[in-house]
């Protein structure tokens, strides 16, 4: 297997433990990820202007197409992303031809040929859950898991066609391949606040806040994330914007990958683990019992 | 270790059963295709289950002109079938909607709603405009609302500022003169003291947290005086409302009840809720119905459901199609000057000869409105049929409020006719294919 | 109960009345049976003509609007939105009347300007491509609601009272002269005498019926004219159709909305008219020759006002009647104190007033002039809420915490009903859903009630003006009122929103069990 | 007479004066490191400060194990120039033909006295290999400089910029190199320093001799002699030769290996006479001595600098954490960046939102562009509004995604520059367009479009649609049964703040002011520019209303009409 890796803008400087850990453990499938010279997903953009965001996204289509490859991409923002601009390329004849006649001055151009992948969606349809559950050496069990799905990815459901939009299981079934529990809490599909940082930080931090309480009174351990957006703001965010008195309550969050890579046995070093803002001790009880802890 | 299913499918593979529709009695026909180890795929967009109300009507009106209403459903059900209306229970024995709801209330039960119910007959719930509503059955967290009815015990019912759906002192005004010793309060939600205005799932949603509850019962408390019961808006929680009930309930000492209001209504969330995720682990494969562009039918009769959009176009292929779609807010039939259509196979339908017949010049009109009891004609086995009686297609069943010769708004037989309809439409297909194919392979 | 002058009638004619003899100094009572408007003052386009419609036919009446609607665009412009206007004609279209109209304008001073299809199509991007010639004219469109609510609310400031449900049941004459006018409380049944010096009878479709208490015949046809209301504002300007006046050729935008009408039926009785299913369906479809979006608008209402035409006519349906007004003196007929005005149009409801009391004035030796035609329309609060939009934007400018919105489609507040209800009972009225909707937009939108009506319900729980089961009464008739612009334009969107109404006031709330039987 | 450097006081005057010149140049411009406010006012330092800190920073720098990194960064960065190989092979060929080229003439010819001399005792100019390597590193240089020139020419475009300083400095290197080589092919060509030569070295005795040496000179070494009548035969080139060897030889190579000079000396040969006659050779010297103090004197004011800055920025960054940035330290560091920006546009080549720029055609967006930008604000001279707009769109656009930071061949900390800019636009009321977009309410916005202060529909092409246009068409938002689902799924609406952080109205509400008309009301209120865009209501409207997309719509159409609109009225800009 054989994908364009689509970082996004903030993975290489603000969140380097995605994409090694992401490397990690699709290495073992022998999923080769290729690097290409991709611009902005086009999402920060399309709040102002439409035609840019088309433009941005169907850059990096038109890129992936001329290497014949189909896009995968571990953050759910440049996912839905660039979901949407495919949706708007197929459905609106105007805006293809003039996205092509801009891409033309690059020698690119858009067709439609390949397909974009989320992560999660690669790990459990085109490895397949039986791979995964087979490569797990080190179950999680004790570790009770909240997974975070992420907006982009999953809604519109008629753009994007990640999983139910409603009832979305890809993601607990994936957790429930490393041995970890999941649990089934209120605020499980809700926003988790990142859009909003910089714009209306209290905003913001209240999404974030009642979905780490909600996960927390659901009895998890952690929060679970596939995204890169949703990971910092759980991870980083929580971590620099809680008040003194009340870091006792944060819950901590731990990238998908870097789960899965530690039930696969894999080093804590490739997972970058340590560069998670919140230290995964705080996992508590849970984290020491689980078998071989460190 | 087991595998858990994934949440891909098979595009080989061809379902048993394939239920169009997300109302109650689409859920309702995928459970019990579900539960009878069909393989199942159900089309449906989110509508339906959310504008339900969480009671579960079974009937309590007929005749409809004469507003006759009855204690004993069971009985209603006899007197219309002395009556030989053409009402789609009449094609259901009462024994069959008997088990049908017991189905389903195990259903819920397991999943976290219990409902309660009284054999024979019919209970009596108050509503957020201070009616009293008769229904078959409820969910826990309306029955003490009953019990507070029946014996007008003191009773202090709470609102909330900027509720604008909901007002206690409605409701405590409205039915004073039947039970004086019911009382309002009004509080200011915890945490959203400033707002002008709040909304039924938002308060659901905070009510999920243990402080919140806390922070309410510490307002509602001291305000008790000698009230046995609490009812409260329909907003205890989506996912916890058991442990928001017992919680709320041993801080106040009193039980605590909801009132069902107007949508957006959050026992619909709630049933949503379960269905969503629960049916899907029972084996249902789910798609949403944006992604349904169309339905066809193969040589072999299967009807193939064209799903997806942009470049990618799937079919999924099924024995047999039950249709659950609903009226005309379901989409399930469609309706412009020249008169009323069913979109996805085109049935014809029963319905009033011109647009004039729809509506009566009175909204209340005690008759109901002739084109509320348009719809799809069916036989015994629920199979649309046309104008000389023959079904349409072997393989098509149709169930819940599309059918013709009901008027479920006015007899108070929603849920009751799409459980019923839907499980008949299931045991008829198993009837009629299952066996059949049995024997076939025998 | 005395009175210098009773006025019968609360439309737009008698409220300007009202305002006409209060301005002079003559005190009045104007009772009305029903609500304000309640008559064809409330079933019309709400179109100020600017004459440009009567040109061919009726050049006296097209002078009038002429005149009458540039005064009551200068002194009553908080009712106006000077939208101006088109008249297209669509291939098919008289070809000669067409080619006549400008002349015809000129004869009547009315202003008008040919334009190519292709500009009339850029100035309103929803006509038809079939639209063949178009003449921009004066026509503005009027909030007949605000018209009246002011018009009698200055009549009140300045000393006159008004009645509503108060119904005219007998006259006592003597010598030639009603000395006392009975007259019955239609919800409580009480009936009282009021003493009067004179009588006005601006009944309007029913001004018959006042008469004939008198013994009076007056020659009047009923016409039913339907209209119907889009579910958001689909043009600019007003569009009229360029031909002879038939039916559904003028396109009217209010506020937020457009209203397409009308028909011309006539009938026997101006009472308990419904539009029907008929009427719908040709609006629809003549209106949709002019403005073809019209066919998959959707519509959120229908209604419709009966034309009191005077005088009889050999025409089928009433167009050949004058639409000019008549003004009769029953001095021959032996009743020296009674006054008759019917007949005219919104357009010219000034003009009437004026006329009436200049020769009530007369009869009692009144001389002060006439100063409606010089003196503006104060503005007061009460009867600033029919004005659609203005609720939300004022709202959205700034409002105390707890304004919250009672109606989400019209944007209807807590503080409008708040300041309808205390203007109800400062007459000592008791405020209902139906008297609040007639005067703020409160379920005049999409849901036509379904939401709101249960949300202002609550809100007059909260405030305690209902009790008991008043409030499921109340919700019963409110929606009743709503139902009867509803029943004929359900289907597509519309049937979805009734649907959505009866499962939640009958399927839930199971209302109709708490109605009784007719 | 020609005079070595050493020997002419003129020119001795010159080398003081351009040193001078350079030297107060640099000392200037580092001043101004650290006086130059670059960066939020709200985070100026003073000056002795922002010393210290730059001074401590240093200490701590050299002190501690990071050190090390000093001669990574030097071998690796400075001297084999390994961040430009990241990006573009044929720029860093270009930059290591003209930096090494030019770096080895300095070295090991003009400073040859000092630097060769001590290295190598036996050198002379003329000699091999020496004077093949003077003509090898002139090459480079040249070639360096015609392919720098030819990629300036390919490359248009708004990502590269050259300012006249640039130019200059481009034209006095040229000066340089073309003077060298015409210099020394004009020595070549010259009978009189033949003549000089002859008189200096030669032992050779009668005209005989030196006919042979002349005759084999002029035939093999490219002299040109004005009346050498006597018949060239071999035997004579031969005796030449010999005579050569013997007295030349041993510190004249022979002027072929010049390869590049000598060709030129042959093709000067038609104008050697007269050019001899005019002394043309020291002619040539003054320009060549003199254009090199030229370039000295002119170099802390030009591209240049880069030469100095460069390698400063590198240590300086390679050796600091960028993403803990020391504010005091910060200025005067952003300063020196801004010398070290040689506007080589790799930025903006690898920028991520490039394509925005694309679309918009606001080349603020670029960050070779924002460099500029920046050194305008800094530089204190009042920028206008409708500029500065233009300047905080482009600031806000950049998704701080590092890339250019990554890629920059000098390792200016970009991003931190960005993060300052954005920081000072704020300051001045330019902020992020969500930020901005709630100086006023929904109302305010309302009335400056019916003031006629926002942008017109018509004289903005995407404010209209130019492909979608849900917010004006009631098929999209009339089917809306006002059931509220949308409210209830809303997280923004549900979430937890003070009344003064939460939103305004509801997403039915919207809905509703579409209906009625009131879409400039809808544009501007707090609903649409909080919306977390997290397709809740759109995924669950029972009526398949594109909420969340008419809400993306609805914030293209604000920006669109309200972003010319100034917003600072009051403010000092």
């Amino acid at each position: 297997m054989k994908f364009a890796f689509f970082k996004g803008c903030k993975i290489p400087y603000y969140l380097g433990q995605y994409e090694t850990s992401t490397r990690a453990v699709l290495k073992p499938f022998g999923v080769r990820l290729v690097d290409l010279e991709f611009n902005c997903c086009g999402y920060p953009n399309r709040d102002l202007y439409f035609e840019s965001f088309v433009l941005s996204a169907a850059r990096n289509l038109a890129l992936a197409e001329k290497k014949k490859l189909d896009i995968v991409t571990p953050c759910k923002c440049c996912y839905g992303s660039l979901k949407h601009a495919v949706h708007y390329l197929h459905e609106n004849e105007k805006l293809r031809r003039d996205v092509n006649a801009v891409l033309a001055g690059e020698g690119l151009s858009w067709k439609g040929t390949i397909q974009v992948h989320h992560l999660l969606t690669v790990l459990c349809d085109d490895i397949g859950l039986p791979a995964i559950y087979a490569s797990i050496v080190r179950p999680l069990g004790g570790l009770t898991v909240a997974a975070h799905y992420g907006c982009h990815a999953l809604r519109p459901s008629n753009v994007v066609h990640f999983d139910d939009p409603l009832a979305p299981s890809i993601f607990e079934d994936l957790i429930a391949a490393t041995g970890a529990k999941t649990v089934d809490w209120p605020r499980r599909l809700d926003c988790c606040g990142n859009p909003l940082l910089g714009k209306n930080n209290a905003l913001s931090l209240s999404l974030m806040r009642t979905k780490t309480s909600d996960a927390a009174e659901s009895g998890a351990d952690c929060i679970c994330t596939a995204c890169t957006y949703c990971q910092i703001q759980f991870d980083a965010v929580q971590s620099a914007e809680t008040p003194e008195d009340q870091r006792e309550s944060m819950v901590p969050a731990i990238l998908y990958t870097q789960l899965l890579g530690l039930s696969m046995g894999l080093s804590e070093r490739s997972l970058g683990i340590s560069r998670n803002a919140l230290s995964i001790e705080k996992l508590g009880p849970a984290w020491k019992l689980l078998p071989g802890a460190f | 270790m087991t595998l858990p299913k994934s949440h891909n499918y098979d595009p080989t593979h061809v379902f048993d059963v394939m239920v169009i529709g997300s109302g109650i009695a689409g859920m309702a026909a995928s459970l019990f295709a579900v539960n009878r180890k069909l393989s199942t795929v159900q089309a449906g967009s989110v509508g339906g289950t959310l504008f339900t109300s969480g009671l579960f009507d079974l009937i309590s009106v007929y005749p409809v002109g004469e507003k006759k209403l009855w204690e004993n459903p069971w009985e209603a059900l006899d007197a219309m079938r002395r009556d030989g209306s053409r009402h789609p229970y009449n094609r259901i024995s009462k024994e069959d909607i008997q088990v049908s709801f017991d189905e389903m209330i195990s259903f819920l039960g397991a999943s976290g709603m219990k409902l309660r119910f009284d054999q024979n007959r019919n209970l009596k719930v108050i509503t957020s405009m201070g009616t009293i509503k008769y229904t078959y059955c409820v969910p826990d967290s309306m029955w003490p609302g009953v019990e507070a009815y029946e014996t007008k015990a003191p009773c202090l019912i709470v609102d909330f500022n900027g509720l604008k759906e909901f007002s206690a002192r409605q409701v405590a005004t409205t039915l004073r003169e039947e039970w004086p010793a019911l009382r309002s309060l009004r509080v200011a939600f915890p945490g959203m003291a400033g707002r002008d205005e709040v909304f039924a799932a938002h308060l659901a949603q905070a009510l999920e947290l243990s402080e919140t509850r806390i922070a309410l019962a510490r307002m509602v408390k001291p305000e008790l005086g000698d009230a046995r019961f609490v009812g409260l808006p329909a907003v205890l929680g989506i996912k916890r409302t058991q442990t928001i009930i017992a919680h709320l309930g041993r801080l106040l000492g009193v039980p605590v009840f909801e009132i069902p209001m107007m949508p957006a209504s959050v026992p619909g969330f709630r049933l949503k809720e379960i269905f969503d995720s629960e049916l899907p682990q029972k084996g249902l494969l789910r798609l949403i119905d944006k992604r349904v562009m169309s339905v066809n039918r193969a040589e072999n009769g299967n009807f193939l459901l064209n799903i997806g959009g942009n470049n990618e176009s799937q079919v999924i292929q099924a024995r047999s199609v039950i249709l659950a779609t609903g009226r005309f807010m379901g989409k399930g039939l469609l309706s412009d000057r020249q008169g009323i259509f069913e979109p996805l196979f085109n049935l014809p339908l029963h319905q009033p000869d011109n647009r004039t017949a729809w509506h009566h010049e009175r909204f209340l009109h005690p008759a109901g409105h002739p084109i509320n009891s348009a719809g799809v004609d069916v036989d015994d086995s629920f199979r649309p049929v046309d104008a000389e009686g023959r079904p349409i297609y072997d393989n098509l069943f149709a169930a819940g409020t599309i059918l013709a010769h009901q008027d479920w708004m006015r007899m108070k037989c929603g849920s009751g006719l799409a459980i019923a309809t839907a499980y008949a439409a299931v045991t008829a297909f198993i009837e009629n294919f299952m066996k059949q194919s049995t024997r076939e392979s025998a | 109960m005395r009175t210098q002058v009773l006025v019968i009638g609360g439309g737009a004619t008698g409220t300007a009345v009202a305002r006409d003899l209060a301005l002079r100094g003559v005190q009045c009572i104007l009772v009305e049976k029903g609500d304000l408007n309640s008559g064809a003052s409330g079933g019309n386009h709400g179109l100020l003509h600017s004459g440009g419609r009567y040109v061919t036919n009726d050049k006296e009446a097209a002078r009038e609007c002429k005149l009458e609607g540039d005064i009551v665009k200068r002194l009553m412009p908080q009712c106006v939105e000077d939208t101006g206007g088109l008249f297209v004609a669509v291939r098919g279209d008289d070809e000669k009347f067409i080619a006549d109209y400008p002349s015809h304008c000129a004869e009547c001073g009315v202003p008008c300007e040919a334009i190519s299809p292709q500009e009339a199509r850029e100035l309103e991007p929803t006509l038809s491509e079939n639209v063949i010639a178009a003449y921009r004219v004066e026509d503005a469109s009027v909030d007949p609601f605000k018209l009246t609510l002011l018009n009698i609310s200055q009549a009140i400031s300045l000393g006159s009272r008004r009645l509503r449900s108060t119904k005219v049941i007998g006259f006592d004459i003597h010598n030639k002269k009603i000395e006392r006018v009975l007259v019955r409380n239609v919800n409580t049944g009480n009936e009282f005498h009021i003493e009067v010096e004179q009588v006005v009878n601006c009944a309007g479709a029913w001004a018959n019926q006042i008469t004939g208490l008198a013994g009076i015949e007056v020659p009047i046809q009923y016409s039913k004219g339907t209209l119907l209301v889009t579910n958001d504002r689909i043009n600019y300007r007003i569009i009229n159709r360029l031909r002879k006046p038939s039916d559904a050729d003028i396109l009217v935008p209010g506020g937020t909305v457009s209203i397409i009408g009308t028909t011309s039926t006539p009938v026997e009785d101006p009472d308990d008219i419904y539009p029907t299913v008929e009427e719908v369906d040709l609006i629809v479809r003549e209106g949709a020759v002019m403005v073809p979006v019209l066919e998959r608008s959707r519509f959120v209402r229908a209604y419709c006002g009966v034309r009191p035409l005077f005088g009889k006519s050999g025409g089928s349906d009433g167009r050949n009647v004058s639409r000019g007004f008549a003004l009769l003196d029953h001095s021959k007929e032996n009743v020296d104190n009674l006054t008759t005005i019917t007949g005219g149009k919104l357009t010219t409801f000034r003009l009437m007033a004026e006329k009436t009391v200049d020769l009530v004035c007369r009869k009692m030796g009144v001389t002060a002039p006439c100063l409606t035609r010089t003196e503006p329309l104060p503005t007061t609060t009460g009867g600033q809420w029919t004005e659609p939009g203005i609720s939300p934007k004022r709202w959205m400018r700034s409002h105390e915490p707890d304004d919250i919105m009672i109606c989400e489609c019209e944007m209807v507040t807590r503080r409008a009903i708040d300041e309808i209800i205390e203007s109800l009972k400062g007459h000592n009225e008791k405020p209902g859903l139906v008297d609040i909707c007639m005067r703020t937009r409160l379920g005049r939108g999409a849901c036509q009630g379904a939401f709101c009506g249960m949300r202002a319900a609550a809100y007059l729980y909260e405030r305690g003006e209902l009790t008991g089961r008043e409030g499921i009464v109340d919700i019963g008739k409110f929606f009743q009122e709503r139902w009867k612009g509803i029943h004929s334009i359900l289907w597509g969107d519309q049937l979805i929103q009734a649907e959505l109404m009866e499962s939640i006031h009958c399927g839930l709330f199971d209302e109709e069990l708490y109605t009784p039987s007719r | 007479m020609i005079k070595t450097l050493l020997e002419s006081t003129f020119l001795f005057a010159c080398l003081y004066m351009a040193l001078g010149i350079c030297a107060l140049g640099i000392l200037i411009r580092i001043a101004r490191w650290f006086a130059a406010d670059i960066g939020p006012r709200s985070a100026v330092i003073p000056v002795w400060m922002r010393v210290a800190a730059a001074t401590k920073g240093f200490v701590a720098t050299v002190f501690s194990l990071r050190f090390f990194l000093f001669f990574k960064v030097l071998v690796l960065d400075v001297m084999l120039q390994a961040r430009i190989i990241k990006t573009d092979l044929s720029r860093w060929i270009m930059h290591i033909f003209i930096f090494f080229g030019f770096m080895l003439l300095l070295l090991m010819h003009a400073l040859d006295e000092l630097v060769t001399k001590k290295v190598f005792p036996e050198y002379y100019s003329t000699l091999a290999p020496f004077q093949q390597l003077r003509n090898v590193f002139g090459l480079m240089v040249i070639v360096g400089v015609a392919m720098a020139i030819y990629r300036r020419v390919r490359q248009r475009g708004p990502m590269l910029i050259t300012r006249y300083a640039d130019r200059y400095a481009v034209i006095i290197l040229a000066v340089i190199m073309i003077s060298g080589f015409l210099v020394e092919a004009s020595k070549i060509t010259s009978e009189s320093v033949f003549n000089r030569m002859m008189k200096d070295f030669s032992s050779a005795g009668g005209p005989a001799d030196e006919d042979a040496i002349k005759a084999f000179w002029s035939g093999e070494y490219g002299t040109v002699f004005a009346d050498f009548k006597t018949p060239v035969t071999p035997e004579l080139i031969a005796r030449g030769k010999q005579l050569n060897d013997e007295s030349c030889g041993s510190c004249h190579a022979p002027t072929k290996t010049a390869f590049i000079s000598f060709p030129v000396a042959r093709a000067l040969r038609p104008a050697a006479v007269p050019m001899d006659r005019i002394q043309a050779d020291v002619i040539l010297y003054y320009v060549h001595v003199l254009a090199c103090f030229a370039g000295l004197a002119y170099l802390p004011f030009s591209k240049f600098f880069h030469i100095i800055t460069d390698p400063l920025t590198m240590i300086v960054n390679g050796m600091s954490d960028k993403k803990k940035v020391n504010q005091a330290g910060a200025m005067p560091r952003r300063a020196m960046e801004l010398d070290a920006c040689t506007n080589c546009g790799t930025c903006s080549r690898y920028c991520s939102v490039a394509p925005v720029f694309r679309m918009t055609g606001n080349e603020t967006i670029l960050p070779s562009h924002k460099i500029r930008t920046i050194r305008s604000l800094s530089s204190g001279k009042k920028t206008g509004a409708d500029e500065l707009r233009k300047i905080s769109e482009g600031a806000f656009i950049c998704t701080s995604c590092y890339r250019c930071t990554e890629v920059c061949p000098t390792g200016i900390n970009l991003q931190d520059q960005w993060f300052a800019s954005k920081e000072l636009l704020a300051e001045k009321g330019y902020p992020l367009p969500h930020v901005w977009m709630k100086q006023f309410n929904a109302s305010e916005w309302s009335d400056r479009i019916r003031a006629g202060e926002a942008t017109r529909e018509k004289d903005v092409d995407t404010i209209k649609g130019r492909y979608y246009n849900l917010t004006a068409d009631s098929d999209v938002f009339a089917p809306c049964i006002q059931c509220q689902t949308c409210t209830n799924v809303c997280p923004v609406v549900a979430a937890q703040t003070d009344r003064k952080d939460a939103v305004d109205i509801t997403p039915q509400k919207i809905m509703n002011l579409l209906r009625l008309g009131l879409n400039d009301l809808a544009m501007g209120s707090r609903m649409v520019w909080d919306c977390t865009t997290c397709y809740q209501c759109q995924e669950h409207c029972p009526q398949g209303i594109q909420v969340t997309d008419i809400i993306y719509e609805l914030k293209n159409k604000a920006y669109g009409h309200f972003k010319n609109i100034d917003r600072t009225a009051g403010n000092d800009s």
